[in-house]
């Protein structure tokens, strides 16, 4: 089970259906066709009892939730798959809440809770907030500009701009057919995969710490081509790590790498990102 | 109703500063911003002051001078949109859904697709996005940086204009929001509020639009 | 100047009057004939005169109260017309034919089309004549004494001043193109580039411009 609430996927209707009122304390009206997704629906239910969304009660609202799944799964109402998922996922912050386990670190059901009322605040204030701006006088609807604008009448004055350089290489270029011209091949620069690899077996096998691969670049021989400098070394470790002589680790994406020998036990290859 | 108001009273400069003014900005149906005002009238060398007056002048008249967009325009008073049936523009009406996605854009700007989905608790439905970036309230800002590189969303000059807002930083209910937390990612809150903001200029975390970003097909 | 005008000095009615009439003239697209206005305010039972009101209170603004052919409309002040219009400088660059064929003026100045085009390999086309003629930056000198008396064409002293050269004579030779690397190899037998003057002396094959040599439409 994943700690954030369940990633919500229902695609909204363009029709905006009517928002079912919830009126009726037996929650009669079992009908989720009108919400838009698990979250709405417990927006819905937390304002039907509160009027406070900075108060908002989780257990309850949890409870209130479930009731109106089980209902709706009794009078055989097809439900969209995110319902029953956050459903499953309110059970488990239920149980949570309910039992807090002083083991698991990881799912505090506090936290978990807050981040649902949270979630349903600021879901709430952006529906505030396209109500007070479609409230706002708008231009063509309530505020109008001047019907006949005159538009000012624009002398644009040509000026031209070129460089000597431009000039002269335009000249070179003219010229330059009646030369011979002697052709020489450009040399690719190129790093060998091999290169990289003896300095890297030198450097990260002497070493029990994680080094950047920032540092093994720099360690490598100078040559003219930075980017294949990268690229040999870059191919190096994931040949290496391949093999289990090396660990590569990465925090996040597009973070730094870092690379650590394994040592004699070559047999753990640990690659995440 | 208004105080009786004496006009260009002060000495002929004065009155001729004003003029100028407002022929300009009265002939113009769009804002126009101080800057390409001070372009106009080259001689003006008080133009904030002005404006004000100018403001105060037209206050209580049957078109007032307003603060939209980073800039200035005349516009028709408030009260008088009823007499204005001829000029009234069908109002495109905006699905619920689409409200609230330009609201999140306008209040979480720059934001992406996958951020106004976290905020709604649904996927944004296709056309959604295509309607905001048609009504021209909506651009493409940048992309970022992120995996997928997804594309940022910012409102435009146009939205000002549309809402009568002066700048984004008037839109309505924004201190309360963000005094609330509400702006933040979901938390554990980030160390700053964020404060929405519509200018040109790209985040740490933005990167340009690539050259093939064309408006007409967004990789969204 | 203006006297100072008093304003909707009148009762709350007529203040309500004249801004409903001004508010509706103002957005109109096209000027309003009285009983256009009449059917968009059907309360106002003195049009006329409320329109000679609004346009005495309008007479010495920025924008006058005007009746044009068709009915009444707001106008621009006449005197202040001159701020509608607004100068603008365009910077444009040559293209790289252009600026081929003025580089071949500049050194091998005064020649002729034909000239030209044997140095290029290529036809010049009469446009980019034209352009480099409204650059102010080539000249026309005098006709080449040949069959067909050909235009001979030099460059100006506003070319050395858009170029950045003391004179004429200051751009590079042969040793110091090859030098910066503008031109490569070894260049054969009687291969020179030359020195070039822009002196209006004319050459000895060079016979002055007909008077009717016009520089709206010179015979290139």
């Amino acid at each position: 089970m994943s700690e954030d609430p369940p990633h919500l996927r229902l695609v909204d209707d363009f029709e905006d259906p009517p928002r079912t009122p919830l009126e009726d304390d037996d929650m009669l009206h079992v009908d989720v066709a009108g919400f838009e997704g698990p979250l709405d629906l417990l927006l819905a239910l937390a304002r039907r009892n509160q009027v406070d969304l900075m108060k908002i009660q989780i257990l309850p609202l949890a409870e209130q939730y479930l009731a109106f799944i089980k209902r709706a799964k009794d009078l055989r109402i097809e439900l969209a798959a995110d319902f029953l998922v956050m459903a499953a996922w309110l059970a488990f912050l239920k149980s949570r809440l309910l039992a807090p386990d002083e083991n698991d670190g990881g799912a505090d059901g506090e936290e978990l809770a807050e981040d649902l009322a949270f979630r349903l605040r600021r879901l709430e204030a952006m529906r505030e907030a396209a109500d007070a701006l479609f409230a706002r006088p708008r231009l063509g609807l309530h505020l109008f500009a001047r019907g006949a604008p005159e538009v000012p009448i624009i002398h644009e004055e040509k000026s031209y701009k070129g460089s000597l350089y431009e000039l002269l290489s335009a000249y070179g270029t003219v010229r330059q057919v009646e030369l011979a011209r002697d052709t020489k091949m450009e040399k690719r620069p190129v790093f060998s995969l091999v290169d990289a690899r003896r300095v890297m077996e030198r450097i990260v096998g002497g070493h029990a710490e994680w080094l950047p691969l920032e540092a093994l670049i720099a360690a490598m021989p100078s040559h003219e081509s930075r980017r294949a400098v990268i690229a040999s070394t870059f191919g190096a470790a994931l040949e290496m790590a391949r093999e289990g002589k090396i660990s590569v680790r990465q925090s996040a994406p597009f973070a730094p790498l870092y690379l650590r020998s394994n040592g004699m036990d070559g047999a753990e290859t640990n690659k995440d990102g | 109703m208004a105080e009786p108001v004496t006009l260009f009273g002060g000495g002929p400069g004065q009155s001729e500063a004003l003029r100028r003014l407002e022929a300009v900005l009265f002939a113009s149906a769009g804002p126009l911003t101080e800057e390409a005002l001070a372009a106009r009238l080259p001689e003006e060398d008080n133009l904030s002051h002005r404006l004000r007056q100018l403001q105060t002048i037209y206050a209580n008249r049957g078109i007032n001078l307003v603060e939209v967009a980073d800039g200035w325009a005349f516009r028709t008073a408030g009260d008088l949109a009823y007499l204005m049936t001829a000029e009234r523009v069908a109002e495109r009406r905006l699905s619920r859904a689409a409200m609230e996605t330009l609201a999140i854009i306008a209040y979480h700007q720059p934001v992406t697709r996958a951020e106004i989905e976290e905020v709604r608790g649904v996927a944004v439905g296709k056309g959604t996005l295509d309607i905001l970036l048609e009504t021209g309230w909506v651009r493409l800002r940048g992309r970022r940086r992120l995996p997928g590189r997804p594309v940022t969303f910012g409102t435009t000059a146009a939205f000002l204009d549309a809402f009568s807002l002066a700048a984004i930083t008037d839109l309505p209910g924004l201190d309360d929001l963000k005094g609330a937390g509400l702006l933040e990612g979901t938390p554990p809150a980030g160390f700053s509020v964020p404060i929405p903001r519509d200018d040109d200029a790209l985040d740490a975390d933005e990167d340009p639009l690539d050259a093939d970003d064309g408006d007409d097909a967004p990789a969204l």
